[in-house]
This record gives C-alpha cells, structure tokens and sequence, in this order.
C-alpha cells in the first residue's frame, strides 16, 4: 500500500515539476524544476528496485548534467534574457499537437490490466551484481562503444570550444 | 561480330574526335563510310550464312544483354543512318567552332541511333534510345543559336525524357510479368503477347506516350518546331532524318510484335491522334511563313502517316511504315541542306520575302522541285512507294480515316507548291549564287535515291521484308 | 509485236532525259527534232501495236520488272495492250507528234525553249503509262506525273505569279481527285485482293467481290475522273489553266490528260455497270458540266477560254454517255474530240502567235484574209465541233444524244441545249475572229502574218483528221449498208462493256437532222449578229444583263470555293495556329512546369528556416503517421 | 570484428598523430585503415555468416556489402576532400571526428540488436553535429549546426520511444528474438506505435517528408565537404541501418507500414523535387536533390523480398554521383561562390570540372547508361507491378529533377559568362576521371 | 521497496507518456534553446522510465542495461550541445531559436 501511495505522489511530482519547467519564465527555475523532476523519477526507480539505476540516475542527472546546464546559464547570464514572443497560433498548435499526440499514444495503452510485476526472476533484477554481469557479458561490446562515443563527444566539445588558434577565419 | 563492329566504329571515332584536333571532318566521313561499307559487306556475308549478330549477356540476373541483330528491319535503318549520317556531316558548309567537339557528339549520337535500330534486347534498345539524346542536347546547346536557346533545349530534353520514361515503365511491366525476366527481343514479345488485352493496352499506352513524343504526334509536338528551328541545321538534320525514327522503329520493332492485342482492341486511340495529326500538322505548315519551320511541320505530317499505317498492323504497313522512314530520312536531309542553302545565301528563310531564285539558279530549282515533288508523294519517287502503302494499311483500319489522312496529299501539295512558288518563281530575282559543286552531290544523291527508290523500290523492300 | 509496247514510253523518257542533260549544248532545232522524233517513234510503234490489235484485238500484258511486291500485295511494272489502250496511245502519240511539231515554231523565240521540250516529251511519257498501265497503280503514277507535267506546264512563264497560281490550282484540285482514286485504290485492294484489271475484270472479274462497296468504289473512282477531266464540280481548274503556252492547252487540256478521265471509267466499265446510281451520277455530273460549260463560253472572249469552255463542256458529253453506258461511245468522242479540239487550239495559237500574244477576240478581225491556212482549218474545227455532218464531231455527238434520248429525255433535251450552244458560241469566236474588220493596234495589224510550216503543217493534218476521223463510228443508219456501222463500239468490245443503240435507223436519220439543223439554225443566229450586222462582243463594263454577268463570271464558282473552302481552311489553320498550337500546347507545356513550381511556391512557405516549423512538421507528421496505422 | 575495431581506433590513432605532429600522416593513415577495412570485408566474405559477441553484431553478406560500399564511399570523400580539410587547419579534431562517425556508419550495417543500434545512430550523429557547425566563425554553419543537433535529438527521443515500446512488447532487444516475435504476432498496439516511432526516427535520419525540413538548411550550412559526407557515407549507413531493421527484424510488420512507407515516398520525391526547382543556391539545391534519392531509398523497403541489392547499388552509384559533384561545388563555390550562376562558363574555364558535373547530374537524374539510371533502374523494376503508380510518381518526379540538374548544365555550357576566375584542383583529375569512369560502368559490379 | 501492489504496467506506461509529451509540448511551447534541451531531456527521462517499468514486468535486466546506455548519450549530447549552443551565443549573442532562420527557402 505504501508503494502504491509513494507512486502516485512520485508521479504527481515529476508530471508537476515537468510542466513548471516549461512555464518557468527563469532558466534557472527551469533547471531546478527538472532536477525535481528527475528525483521523483529515480524515485521510481527505486521503487521498481532499480536502486542502482536510480543512484546512478541521480548522479548522471542532478549531478552532472544539471549542473552543467546551470552553469552554462550562468555563464551566458540567460537569467532573465528571455521575453516570449511566440505568436499565439504557435502556442495553439503546440498545445494541440501536444495534446493530439497524449491522445494517440494513450490509445497505445492496452485495455487489458498488465500486472507490472508478472515475472517473478529467481535472482532479483536490479541489483548491482546482476547488471555488472549482464554489462561486463552480454553488453561488453556497446560498453565499450559507448567509450568511443563519449570520446567523440569529447573532441567535439573542445573542438568547438577552444579559440580559433590556427583556423583561417572563413 | 559485324553488327559489333557498325555500332563500335563511329562511337570509337566520337571518342577519338574529342581528343583530335585536325581533320575531323574528313575523319568523320571517312569513318561513316567504312561502316557503310562494313554494314553492306556484313549483309552480304550474312545471305551466304553468316553470322554477324551478337549475344553477349551482360546482367544475368535481370537478362539484359548486349544483344545486336542486322534483319531487315534493322539493316534498313542501319543503311539510312549510315547514308543519312554521311549526307549530313558532309553538308557543313562552313567553319564550325570546335569543329572537333561538334563531329565527335554527332558521331556519338549516330552510334547510339545504330544501337538502337539493331539492339534485339527491349533494355539496350532504351539505353540508346536515351543515350541520343544526350549528344543532341550538347549539339543544340553548344551550336545552336536564338535567345532562349536554354529553354528550349530544356523543353526539348525534358519533353522527350517524359516521354521515355514511359517507354520504360511498359518494358518493365512486360518485363516483370515473366518467370524469368529477360530483355530478350522474342521473350518480350511473347511475354507480351500472354498479357491480358487491356494490359496490352496499358503498356502500349506507354509505348506509345514515348514515341508520339519523339516522333512527334499531334498534341505532343510542341517541342518540334522550335527546336528544329534553333538547332543547328546539321543538328536539326539528325533529329529529323534520323532520331525520330527510333520511334517509328520502335513502333514496328516493339509495339507491334508485343501488344497486337493491345493495339487491336484499346490502342485505336493512338491511330486517331495520328491521323489528327497528320491533318493538324498539314494546317500549321500551311500558316509557316518560314520555310524551315514550314519543313518542319511536313516532318510531322509524314511521321503521323507512318504511325497511323503502321500501328493497323498490316504486312503493307510495316513495309510502307519503314520503307517511309527510309525515304523521308532522305528526303529530310536532303530539304533541310535546300533550306541551309538558302538560308546562307539570303540571310533569312521568310518566304514571302523571296522569288525568282529559279531565274538565278535553275538546275537548284530543279533538283529543289523534285524533292518537292518526293515529299508529296508523287508517283516514281520513294515517298508515294511508302505513303500509298502506308495508306492502303490504314484503310484496313477505316477507309474515312484512310480519307482523312489523305487530305494531307491536297494540303501537303498546297502547302509545298505554295513554298516552292514563293521562292523559287515569280518575276522579282533575287540574287542568289549557283550552288556549289558540294551541295549539288547532295542534292543529286538525295534526288537520284529518291527517284530511284521510286521507281524501283522493290530492292528497299525486299530488303525489309528479309527477315535473317 | 506486244513486246514492243514496252519501248513507247520509253522514247519520250529519254527525250526528256537527253535535252535535260545533254539539252545545253545542243541547237534549238535539234532540241525540237529529237523531242518530235522521240514522240514519232512512239507513234509509229503504237500504230504496229494498233494494227496488231486490228486483228487480234484480245489483252496482252508485258511486264516489265517487279515494283512494289509486300506481302500479298504486288503490284509491276507491266504494260496492258488492249484496243482501248491501243487507241488511246495512237492518238496520243499521233496528236501529240503534231503539237510537238507545231511547238518548234511556236516556241521557237522562246528563252526557255528546251525546258518546253523536255517537259512536252515527259507529259507523253506519263500519259502514255497512264493507259498503257496494266493496274490501277501504274495508272496512277501516270495520273500524278501528268498531273505535274501539267502543272510545270502552266506555270511555264513562271515569272508571271497568275500563272503559277493557276498551276497551283489545277495540281492541288487534281490532287483531290486523286485523292478519291487513291482511296477507290485501297478499298479495291482490300474488297478484291488486287488492283490488276485482268484480275480485277479481264479475266478474272475479282471486281465482283467488291459487293455494297461497288458504288462506292465507283464513284471514288469517278472523284478521280472529276478532277482530271474538269467536272463539275472540280472543273475550276482547267479555264485557268488556259494560262499555259498554246501547245499545251491543246495536248494537255483538250487533247491528252483531261480525257484520262474517260479513260478510267471506260476501264472500269464493268464496275460501273454494275452501279446503277454511280452512273446516275456520272450522267448528271456529265450533263450539268456540259450545260454549264457551254452557256459560260458563250459570254467568255478570251480566244482560248472559250475553247478551254468548250472543252469542259464537250468533257462534260462524254461523261453524260459514260453514265449512261454508252462506254465505246464516248471514246469515240474522246478521240474525235482529240482532233478537233486539238485543232482548234493549234489554230488558235497561230493566231495568237500572229496577234503578238493578243488572246482577246473583241480585239481581232478579218483575219481570214492574213493567214488562209489557218483560216480554213479553224473552220472545219469549228465546224467539226459544231456537229456538222459528215465533219467528225458529227457522228460522235450524235451518238451521244441518241443514247440520251433512249435513255433519259432530260438528259437528251439539256444535252441537246448544250450542243445548240456550242454551235452558236464557236461560230461567234470564229466571226469575230475571222470575219468583219481588223479592231486591233495598228502594230498588231502589221504584224499579222501566217504561220510558219512548222505549225501550219499540223494544222493541215489535224484538219484531215477532223474531217474524216468519225468514220470509224458510223450510226446504224449510214454505216448499216457499208458494213462498218460502229466499228469502234466492235473493236473496243472486248475492253469495255459495249452498249448499242436501239434506236432505229429512221429514228437516227431524224435525230441527226434535227441535230443538225438546230446546230446550223445556231450559226446562221451568230453569222446574223456577227457578220451581217458587224456587232462586236460587249466590253466587260457595258454588261448589264445580270445572267450575263453571271455568266462571264462562270457562275461565280472561283469565288465560292474561296469563301467555302479556301478561306475556311486557311481560318481554322490559322486559328489553330494561334488557339492551340501557340498558345493551348505552349501553355500546357509550359504550364506544366511552372505549375510544379507553384506548387513547390507554396511548400516553400513551410522551409521557412524555423526550428518551430520544422518540430511542428516532424511532431505533426508522427501524429499523422499514428493516426494512419 | 577486426574491422570494427580498425574503425573505432582510427579516430584515437588520429589524435594521436595530432599531438606528436605527424598531421601529414593522418591522410594515408586513413587511406590505409580503409584499404585495411576493405580487406577485412573481402576476408569475412569467404567465412561462413558468424554471429558475434553475444548477438550484439552480425557479418553477414548485407553487412559486409554495406561496409564495402561505405567504405568505398569513405575513401572516395577523403581523397578529394583532403586538400579541404586540410585548408581548415583543423585536420585532426576534423578527421577524428569523421572518423568516428564513420565508426558509427559501419555499426549501422551490422547491428543485431537494438542497442548497438541506438549506439550506433549516435555514434554517427553525435560528431556530425560539431562537424556541421566546424566553421566556428561561421553563422550559418552554427545555426546548420544547432539545428541539426536540436532535430536530430528530438528525433533520437522518438527513436527510443519507439525501442522502448518494442521492448515492452517483446521482451527483448535482440533482432532475432523481436523477428520471431513478429512473425506471429504483430498488431499488439505497442508494437504498431513503436515501429511508428523508430520509423519517424529513421525518416529523420534519411531525410524523408514530412522529417526532412533540416535538412537543406543543414546541408547547406554546413562546411561543403562535411555535407558531402552527410549526404553520402552518413545517408547511405542510415538507410543500410533502417533497411536492415524495417526489412529484417520487423519484416512481420511490414504489410502493415507498406502504404505509409509509399505516402511517405510519394511525399519526399514530390516535395524535394519540387522545392529543389526554385533554388539558387546549388548546394541546397543538390541538399533537395539528396533529399529526392532519400525517396528512391526509402522505396526500397517495398519491393517485395526487399531489394537489398538494388539499395546497395542505388547507394553507391548516388553516392560516387554525388561526391563528385560535391568536389566540384566546393572548388566552384570555394573560388567564385555557391550560387548558380557561380557556374557561368564553367565549361570554358575548365572544361574537366564542367564534364565531371555533367556526368554527376546526370548520372543522379537517371540517364543511361550511367550508374543513376541503373540504380533507378532496379528500384523501379521491382516496384513494377506491385506499386506501379509510385512507379508513375518516381518517373513524372524523374523528370522534374531532370530540369533543374539540367539547369546546372545549361548554366555551365551556356553562352553567358561571370569573369571569376577559377583554376582547378589539378590532382583530382585522374582520381575523378577513373571515378567517373566507375559511375559509368559501374552497373555490373554488384549484382 | 518489495512488490508493486495494484501498480499495473499501464500506469508506468501512463507516467512515461505524460512525461514525453510535456517534453514536447515544452519544446514546441518555448524558443529558449537551453529550455528545449531541458525538454529533449525530459523525453529521455520518460523513455527511461518506460524502459525499466518494461524491464521489471519482463523480470530482466536488459532494460536497465539500456537505461544505462541512454544515460551515456544523454550526457555526450548535452556536451555537445551545450558546446554548441555556447559557440552560437558568442557569435549571435543570443539563444533565441527563431533568430535562426538565416537558412531557408
């Protein structure tokens, strides 16, 4: 009963704090209101006992990527930059086609009650050991994959960010 | 490896040619004439057994090959672009800019024409049917001359490309509807021939949308006249005389033989058009004040006889058909060189504007009257041998359409006498030189075919009808 | 002796040829005989053939070699020698040697001379395929190439525009004629398998197989025959082409060509025959021609328009008694008709050519009494046409009206009317001619001059010829006791299908007095107006007399087929100019292309360079795309 | 694998170099590492089909066909792109970066699983985001940059969606598993919304309408050489990698896509050619032109039993087409400019450059006996009879692209002239020419 | 922490799909660039939730596994991004997304 109450109220947080980072008028706020956001999700995690996801998620999310968006906030002072001047028929068609696409993929949802839970597993998924082995086995090719790409990240990121020591401006 | 060789030496020599710089012409000529020699040698080899086709597949998995035949048909067609071809290069009767370029992409042009008269594979002959069209756009664009030459060249190209694209679908459709696909000349007759009549219909719909638009067939005409028009004459010389004539062949070689369901029973439209054609053509050459576009309306007419006698799929239409093409290829160049040669010597072809030349220049008057004279058909010349067979097959499909189609013998001989009385008589003289000796050989060639053919066409039309 | 027909074409041709090619370096003299000789070879070969013919008088083929052999369809080159072609090459290389005789001295001044030459002997050539031919499109290669010799011929002083018009005219309005023929061809060919006439009808009578086409074969063949043979209502032509040298209007369009017509029906008799309504309509085209023809020459005053009338008009009596199916007999009038008209132009030539080129008759007068020759033999080519016995029109004519009078009471009375006027308008142009005083310049007057022999020499014969030329038809009546009644309608037999008169001897008597005196009755009206009281024909402004004018305009026909033919035609061609080829298929085309473009305008509004627009597109595209499955 | 991992340390060797100053090593280095690869490919060809490394990656025949093709493609960029590069100054963070994206193309060929394809697509796009927006000073370049990034991610979103309702449905990730799944089983809602959504990912990816609009911008933004490789190597993996799922794994499904796929194809090749009519810009309007082949690949996916040859072959004679072109574009628009009439006289100046585009536009406008025309060819042949009124679409369309790479022609070998100067890339000459030689005899080398 | 009662997938399912189309919805809705990669984050995050709901119902860890992955390329995205968007601001001085429509037609 308590997971199921500590559900709804996770769901409540993540749908509310979701919504109060579009409509935040500060970035700031924005950044906030996701990191909210993204602590009811790792609740869930837990809850659905991924405890290492959910750990892992909170220092991926709140810890770095966050971070890193404030700081470029910061760093290019967007604090109160912005003024909305998206036309109203914009605004209009976003809220339909949002809403259109709630819709249909609502429809998507099967009628029938699926128990989340179907499948008992003899070892119980989620904890560290099973995914060090599923990671390190199964998936030690795109683990490794995932070196290049962030290594390509990486040279992208400096690349654009250094000054223009030798480049021939044109 | 005859048939290797017609369709490899001029192409070789366009290759040759674009790298030369001296002499073209007389290369040009000189290798049109072996391969006429060749062409004849191999005929001839081939009455005593022979074999001078050539099979060479090139893609199995959808049976397309290098596929070359020289029947009658083909050896026909061979022979006028051949003789055309030498006429046409030979009638240059000035400096060309990059002489070399121009001569090599009408060499290229006339190897893909060769290979699309004797291709016996559905895929080459489009390839190559295609591939002219790419040395006669450059020849347009580079040597032709008006103001919105871009534009229509581009109408020219595209309107002919649509067209095409047509023609392949329906091969494609025949094509697919196989066990096993091949591009095989009698293999795609016969898996044509097992389709249903109403896709009969439909893939000589196709078949025909791409050749009404070469030939050209009345409403698919409008690129002609002012390509014809703006090309350079010798370019205008090649798309008359020779080019389309791929789609009238093409009409015999492959319409004919794969869709005669098609044709009888949902392919009669395509005779009306042509007949309406052949009339609408005849009235628009009688309002031309110009004498080249006056030519080139004719051609129209012409070609829509051809059409409409050959698809009432007769044995006379078929031999009248190609018997026609072959006549009015030379007759085509031969009123193109007149129309060059006044045009250089006047400085405009406005007919109203001329008279007298006769005074002037009689044995031109003369030789021009009897072109006149093959290009309605009189009796004794080729053209009557092919229109009267033409419209004696015509007449299987409808003696009013036979009827109609003859009113173009009136208005044709309206039209041309009306031409040639403009110019050529009347009591103003104006000065015109005599010709030389260069543009009198093609004139007297042209005349001397002509009438020959005329009065003995049966050599033309057993060689038509020799099926090897 | 059949054998030898192959080579009376073949003389003329290599006329033609030699002065075409050799022609510069030779002597005018030379030109002119060669050109004659090669005719009078011919002539002498045909009369071998004709006289072969005399006693064997079966059809003979001589082929010659292949010509158009495509599948079943096989046409040669290969000659006929019947008595119906026997006769018809006769006189064609007999008149047609004299008016080559006559044209050294005709044309003699003229700069174009060897031109003349060769065209004459190519004219003979093609004529001489024409009915030597043993098919029908062998016949056609004639019909055309005579049809350009004509036309060449015509417009022969080409620097003059009225004359090549009148060229133009008469090949394009022979071209329609040709092109019923052409398409009588076709359906012959498809219905019976053939176009030989000894398939067709000699000895195979494949003809038959035509069933319910017949009448329409026959009458586009008869299309044919209208516009060689000047028809109404293709007759337009012929008067203009009157616009040619002399010698032409006398072999061409009296003599020669225009009787081509006949000929084609003559050969095709038995399919005509066997079309009670096509002969209807060859009767009635016949005799409207004939009336027709004759009432315009009475009011026409150019010397040789009132011939070219009159030939129309003579045309016309043969085609009457086509119609009717006296077939024998209106070749006899062809070949009568052949002397005499030829005659009559050769005479009018020499008068011209003394005139200085003046053709107008209210400007001549009292000739008689320069050039006797010509004054004499014009006369009795006056009187021949006239149908004055025993002159050869006589006994043609007469058998003309004789059938008609069996046959169609209607038709004999118009015919009759017709007859009556050519005697009157024939004796008037003689008159004013001939007779009375001399109305023209005083240069012209000097001037005047009888002809050289050259010319005259043909006149002579061709004036014995009119003369004695109908005793190879004589009526029952006169013939009965000689033996030789209808020896032509005998002789043609086998040719064409034969057809006597029943009329009685008394009743032929009767019908040729009264003939005759109708036709003298006429003379003694134009001696009485022309001689005895000396008045000259009206000037075209002095006309009051609306008939008249509607005459003398040749019942406006000229203008008519202008504004219901040319004009219409050239209208439609012209607006199909500007309406569709200019702008409907322009725009079309065009259009096409700029509507991928419009089209490719309004798209253009959505690549606006907005992130927003984009996300839009891609979010509504998946929502789309969801909604689809 | 060997091939795998000479792609994946190429990118690292290249940094390398980088940091010991060896930059004129960097291009053989490439050079080497695809000769390498191409070796790599013709050995794995004579092995048996292995599958390897826990079902995460197939070599089977596709794969390796798709690897040669790309790697000839790869190859064929950087030998006439190479003097470009280098003129940046920036070769190695560049050269690094595309070849890690190539990295990421060639996972594309040979996934068995959803994850390597997700690590795939991203391994491919991620660097091509900073490479688009590599002229840093550069506005348009920024702006082709940020949104392709912007796009690109939101469409990686709906890509994973899609996986992520796979997975629900089937249990799985692997390819095998899901293609079992499917043949038995396959209007369960999450699997229709799923495929839906991996399908829009991947028309992202391809450029297909209505998920196209980014891409003339980026195209045109971006440096020239860079869009040459986007619109080759990069759009060649994406439809090898799409193919490879939609008409392998989800083949069960595919009755069910069929119409949407042929909506969606009839919509770009009507789209692209139509707006590629009203360009100026020659790079944007070959971006349109890629846009329409993007079209013709997608078409693919309808012949029945999938046409994987007639794709392999369409990619690679568009691609050499297209490179071609791309070459000349930059030397013209580095020298005189991007605009059309950049080109005025081009066959005067350099009569080599304006034949070499010739036969590149023509050859992508279809016309024999160049490698376009049998690459149209083989897709419209396989259509026939079964989509013949796509057929008819492709053909009318055909002909609307015929007119504007037309244009190109006329404005090259017309009368008209701009007096810019323009000396050619003399080294390209036997490099293009034995290429253009390819494109034109190409057609019997892969069927 | 133990077993979900009355939880069923749809709800799970439910919550993701919210998420998803907020995300959305926030990216057609504002034209900050930095908000519209919040967004772009907020549609991985409702991926991920969807995934290991999946994951656990499935009673496997191949979900988690790709949470993981996703979780990667979030965070080499959002460097790229961000280095992106940095260079675009000290070119243009701005992150309004509208202002870039330089590309077009």
């Amino acid at each position: 009963m308590l997971t199921e109450y500590a559900f709804w109220l996770l769901s409540f947080i993540a749908v509310f704090s979701g919504i109060a980072v579009i409509v935040s008028k500060n970035p700031v706020y924005s950044v906030l209101y996701l990191i909210m956001t993204f602590f009811a999700i790792a609740g869930h995690y837990f809850l659905m006992n991924a405890q290492f996801l959910a750990a892992v998620h909170i220092i991926v999310y709140a810890g770095a990527i966050m971070v890193l968006f404030l700081y470029v906030i910061m760093m290019l002072n967007l604090n109160s930059i912005e003024i909305e001047k998206r036309s109203s028929i914009v605004k209009l068609l976003a809220v339909v086609a949002s809403g259109l696409m709630l819709v249909v993929l609502a429809g998507a949802v099967p009628h029938a009650e699926v128990l989340i839970q179907q499948k008992e597993s003899a070892t119980p998924a989620g904890m560290v050991e099973d995914l060090g082995i599923a990671l390190y086995r199964n998936y030690l090719l795109p683990f490794e994959l995932a070196s290049i790409l962030f290594l390509a990240a990486m040279v992208g990121a400096v690349y654009l960010s250094k000054k223009n020591l030798n480049e021939t401006q044109n | 490896m005859i048939a290797l060789a017609i369709f490899s030496i001029p192409l070789l020599l366009s290759l040759l040619l674009f790298n030369s710089r001296s002499n073209s012409n007389k290369l040009a000529l000189t290798g049109l004439m072996t391969t006429l020699v060749v062409a004849i040698v191999g005929k001839v080899l081939q009455s005593y057994g022979h074999i001078i086709s050539l099979d060479v597949p090139l893609i199995d998995t959808i049976g397309f090959h290098f596929s070359l035949i020289l029947d009658g048909p083909a050896f026909v067609m061979v022979l006028l672009t051949l003789i055309a071809g030498i006429g046409i290069l030979y009638s240059i009767d000035k400096e060309i800019q990059n002489a070399n370029r121009f001569y090599a992409w009408s060499m290229m042009m006339i190897a893909a024409m060769l290979g699309a008269f004797m291709a016996a594979d559905a895929l080459m002959f489009y390839l190559c049917y295609e591939w002219a069209l790419i040395p006669i756009f450059f020849l347009i664009l580079k040597w032709g001359h008006g103001e919105h030459l871009s534009k229509i060249t581009m109408r020219f190209f595209l309107y002919t490309l649509f067209g095409s694209l047509f023609m392949m679908l329906s091969l494609l459709y025949v094509h697919q509807s196989m066990a096993h696909p091949t591009f095989e000349m009698n293999a795609m007759w016969e898996a044509g021939k097992a389709l249903t009549a109403g896709q009969q219909g439909w893939v000589f719909a196709g078949l025909f949308i791409a050749f009404a638009v070469k030939m050209p067939v009345f409403p698919f005409h409008s690129w002609q006249p002012s390509t014809y028009d703006h090309a350079p004459i010798q370019g205008t010389m090649l798309l008359a005389a020779i080019m389309l004539k791929m789609a009238t062949f093409g009409l015999v070689r492959w319409a004919l033989p794969m869709v005669p369901a098609g044709i009888e029973e949902h392919g009669q439209w395509a005779i009306y058009l042509s007949v309406i054609s052949v009339i609408y053509a005849s009235l628009m050459a009688l309002t031309q004040k110009r004498l080249k576009l006056m030519i080139a309306y004719s051609s129209v007419a012409h070609v829509g006889m051809i059409s409409a006698g050959v698809l009432s799929n007769t044995d006379q239409g078929t031999v009248g058909g190609l018997f026609e093409m072959f006549s009015h290829g030379i007759l085509a160049v031969a009123m193109f060189a007149v129309y060059q040669m006044i045009e250089s010597r006047v400085g405009h072809d406005r007919m109203n504007e001329m008279g007298g030349i006769r005074t002037s220049a009689p044995s031109f008057a003369f030789l021009f009257f009897i072109l006149v004279m093959g290009s309605v058909a009189l009796p004794f010349t080729s053209g009557f041998v092919g229109e009267f067979l033409l419209l004696q097959s015509l007449s299987n499909t409808g003696l009013g359409l036979a009827a109609l189609a003859g009113l173009s013998v009136i208005l044709g001989a309206a039209y041309m006498l009306r031409g040639f009385q403009k110019m050529m008589l009347g009591g103003k003289a104006i000065a015109f030189s005599a010709l030389s000796s260069k543009e009198t050989m093609i004139l007297s060639i042209a005349v001397i075919i002509v009438i020959a053919l005329g009065i003995y066409p049966n050599i033309l039309i057993q060689l038509i009808q020799n099926i090897l | 002796m059949e054998k030898l027909v192959a080579l009376i074409p073949l003389f003329p041709a290599l006329g033609f040829l030699c002065i075409t090619f050799l022609g510069k370096n030779m002597s005018k003299t030379a030109v002119g005989t060669l050109a004659t000789a090669m005719v009078g070879i011919s002539f002498v070969l045909a009369s071998l053939v004709f006289s072969t013919q005399l006693h064997e008088g079966h059809a003979t083929m001589v082929k010659v070699f292949d010509w158009i052999h495509v599948g079943t369809f096989k046409v040669d080159i290969s000659f006929i020698v019947d008595p119906l072609s026997s006769l018809y090459i006769l006189f064609i290389t007999g008149v047609g040697s004299l008016i080559h005789l006559y044209s050294i001295g005709y044309m003699h001044e003229d700069e174009g001379f060897n031109r003349f030459m060769s065209y004459l002997n190519l004219f003979v050539f093609f004529m001489l395929l024409l009915v030597l031919g043993d098919n029908l499109l062998l016949l056609f290669v004639g019909w055309e190439g005579v049809g350009v010799c004509s036309f060449m011929l015509i417009g022969f002083w080409y620097k003059d525009h009225a004359n090549n018009d009148a060229a133009k005219k008469a090949f394009v309005i022979n071209r329609i004629g040709d092109l019923g023929l052409l398409l009588a061809m076709t359906l012959i060919f498809i219905q019976c398998g053939s176009l030989n006439y000894n398939d067709l009808m000699i000895s195979g009578g494949d003809i038959a197989s035509l069933g319910k086409w017949t009448t329409l074969a026959a009458i586009l063949l008869f299309i044919g025959a209208m516009g060689k043979s000047a028809q109404f209502p293709l007759h337009t032509w012929l008067p203009d082409a009157m616009a040619g040298p002399t010698p032409v209007s006398a072999l061409i369009h009296a003599a020669t060509m225009v009787t081509a017509g006949i000929y084609l029906v003559a050969r095709f008799s038995d399919l005509f025959a066997m079309s009670e309504m096509a002969s209807q309509v060859v009767t009635w085209a016949g005799v409207i021609t004939a009336v027709m023809g004759a009432s315009i020459a009475l009011t026409q005053n150019d010397i040789k328009k009132v011939l070219a009338y009159s030939t129309v008009s003579q045309l016309g009596f043969m085609f009457a008694a086509l119609g009717m199916g006296a077939y024998s007999i209106a070749v006899f009038h062809v070949v009568t008709h052949a002397f005499f008209k030829a005659l009559l132009f050769l005479g009018s030539g020499s008068v011209i050519h003394a005139m200085g080129g003046e053709q107008d008759i209210r400007r001549m007068g009292g000739l008689k009494n320069h050039m006797s020759i010509t004054y004499w033999t014009f006369l009795i080519g006056t009187i021949a046409i006239a149908g004055i016995f025993p002159f050869a029109g006589f006994f043609s004519k007469d058998q003309i009206l004789a059938h008609a009078m069996e046959n169609n009471l209607t038709v004999f009375v118009l015919l009759m009317l017709a007859a009556a006027g050519t005697a009157f308008y024939m004796f008037r142009m003689f008159y004013l001619t001939f007779h009375g005083k001399f109305r023209g310049t005083h240069e012209q007057e000097h001037h005047l001059h009888e002809s050289p022999a050259t010319m005259t020499t043909p006149l002579i014969v061709l004036a014995i010829a009119s003369t004695i030329g109908g005793f190879i038809g004589f009526p029952h009546a006169i013939g009965e006791s000689l033996h030789v009644h209808h020896w032509l309608d005998h002789f043609l037999s086998g040719t064409v299908v034969a057809a006597h008169s029943h009329l009685d001897a008394t009743a032929e008597i009767i019908l040729a007095l009264v003939a005759m005196g109708v036709a003298g009755g006429m003379i003694y009206f134009a001696y009485n107006t022309y001689v005895s009281r000396g008045i000259n024909a009206l000037e075209d402004e002095e006309i009051n007399s609306g008939l008249h004018k509607l005459l003398l305009k040749k019942y406006g026909f000229d203008e008519l087929y202008d504004n219901i033919i040319r004009k219409p035609i050239d209208y439609i061609a012209s607006g199909l100019h500007h309406w569709v080829e200019d702008k409907a298929l322009m725009n079309i085309v065009d259009g096409s292309g700029s509507s991928v473009k419009g089209i490719a305008r309004l798209l253009q509004g959505l690549q606006n360079g907005q992130i927003i627009t984009y996300l839009l597109a891609m979010i509504g595209g998946l929502i789309a795309l969801l909604f689809l499955i | 694998m060997i091939i795998l991992l000479i792609s994946a340390l190429l990118g690292v060797a290249l940094l390398a170099l980088e940091i010991f100053k060896l930059r004129s090593w960097m291009m053989p280095l490439m050079l080497i590492s695809f000769m390498a690869i191409l070796a790599g490919t013709a050995i794995q060809w004579g092995l048996a089909e292995n599958i390897m490394n826990q079902n995460m990656i197939s070599m089977d025949a596709f794969a390796l066909k798709g690897i040669s093709i790309l790697t000839i493609l790869a190859a064929f960029w950087l030998v006439t792109q190479h003097k470009n590069i280098q003129a940046t100054g920036n070769s190695s963070d560049l050269y690094a970066l595309i070849a890690f994206s190539f990295c990421g193309a060639l996972l594309m060929t040979n996934f068995t699983n959803l994850v390597m394809l997700f690590l795939a697509i991203e391994i491919l796009s991620i660097p091509l985001y900073v490479l688009a927006a590599s002229k840093r000073g550069d506005q348009l370049s920024n702006e082709s940059g940020f949104k392709y990034f912007l796009l690109g991610s939101v469409a990686s979103s709906i890509l994973l969606f899609g996986i992520a309702l796979i997975y629900g449905a089937t249990a799985s990730f692997d390819l095998y598993t899901i293609h079992h799944f499917m043949a038995t089983q396959n209007t369960h809602p999450w699997i229709m919304v799923g495929l839906v959504m991996m399908l829009v990912g991947f028309a992202f990816k391809i450029s297909a309408a209505p998920f196209h609009f980014w891409a003339p911008d980026v195209y045109q933004g971006a440096p020239t050489p860079i869009t040459g490789w986007m619109a080759t190597v990069v759009k060649g993996a994406a439809i090898i990698g799409m193919f490879r799922l939609f008409a392998g794994a989800f083949e069960g499904a595919m009755s069910t896509f069929a119409g949407i796929i042929a909506i969606m194809v009839t919509l770009t090749l009507i789209i692209a050619n139509g707006m590629a009519t009203l360009q100026h810009n020659v790079k944007r309007m070959l971006a349109f032109s890629g846009i329409s082949h993007a079209g013709f690949l997608l078409s693919t996916l309808l012949i029945p039993g999938f046409a994987s040859q007639a794709l392999m072959f369409y990619i690679l004679g568009y691609g050499i087409a297209s490179l071609i072109a791309f070459t000349i574009m930059q030397n013209v628009g580095s020298q005189i400019g991007e605009e059309l009439h950049a080109f005025e006289g081009l066959a005067k100046k350099s009569p080599f450059s304006a034949a070499m585009m010739t036969i590149a536009l023509l050859s992508m406008a279809g016309i024999p006996p160049l490698a376009g025309f049998f690459g149209k060819y083989y897709i419209i042949s396989g259509l026939m009879g079964h989509y013949t009124w796509l057929t008819i679409i492709m053909v009318l369309t055909s002909v609307v692209g015929m007119y504007y790479y037309l244009k190109v022609i006329f404005v090259m070998y017309g009368k008209s002239e701009n007096g810019a100067s323009y000396t050619e890339n003399g080294k390209l000459y036997p490099i293009l020419g034995a290429i253009a030689l390819l494109t034109l005899f190409a057609f019997s080398a892969f069927i | 922490m133990e077993i979900l009662h009355n939880i069923y997938i749809q709800h799970y399912l439910a919550l993701s799909i919210a998420l998803f189309c907020i995300g959305i919805f926030g990216l057609l809705f504002r034209k900050n660039a930095i908000i519209m990669f919040m967004c772009v984050e907020l549609m991985l995050n409702a991926v991920n939730i969807a995934l290991v709901a999946f994951s656990k119902m499935h009673g496997d860890t191949d979900g988690q596994i790709f949470v993981f992955f996703i979780m990667v390329v979030a965070a080499a995205e959002v460097a790229v991004g961000l280095a992106i968007l940095m260079m675009l601001y000290r070119n243009m001085h701005s992150t309004d997304t509208d202002s870039l429509n330089q590309l077009k037609g």
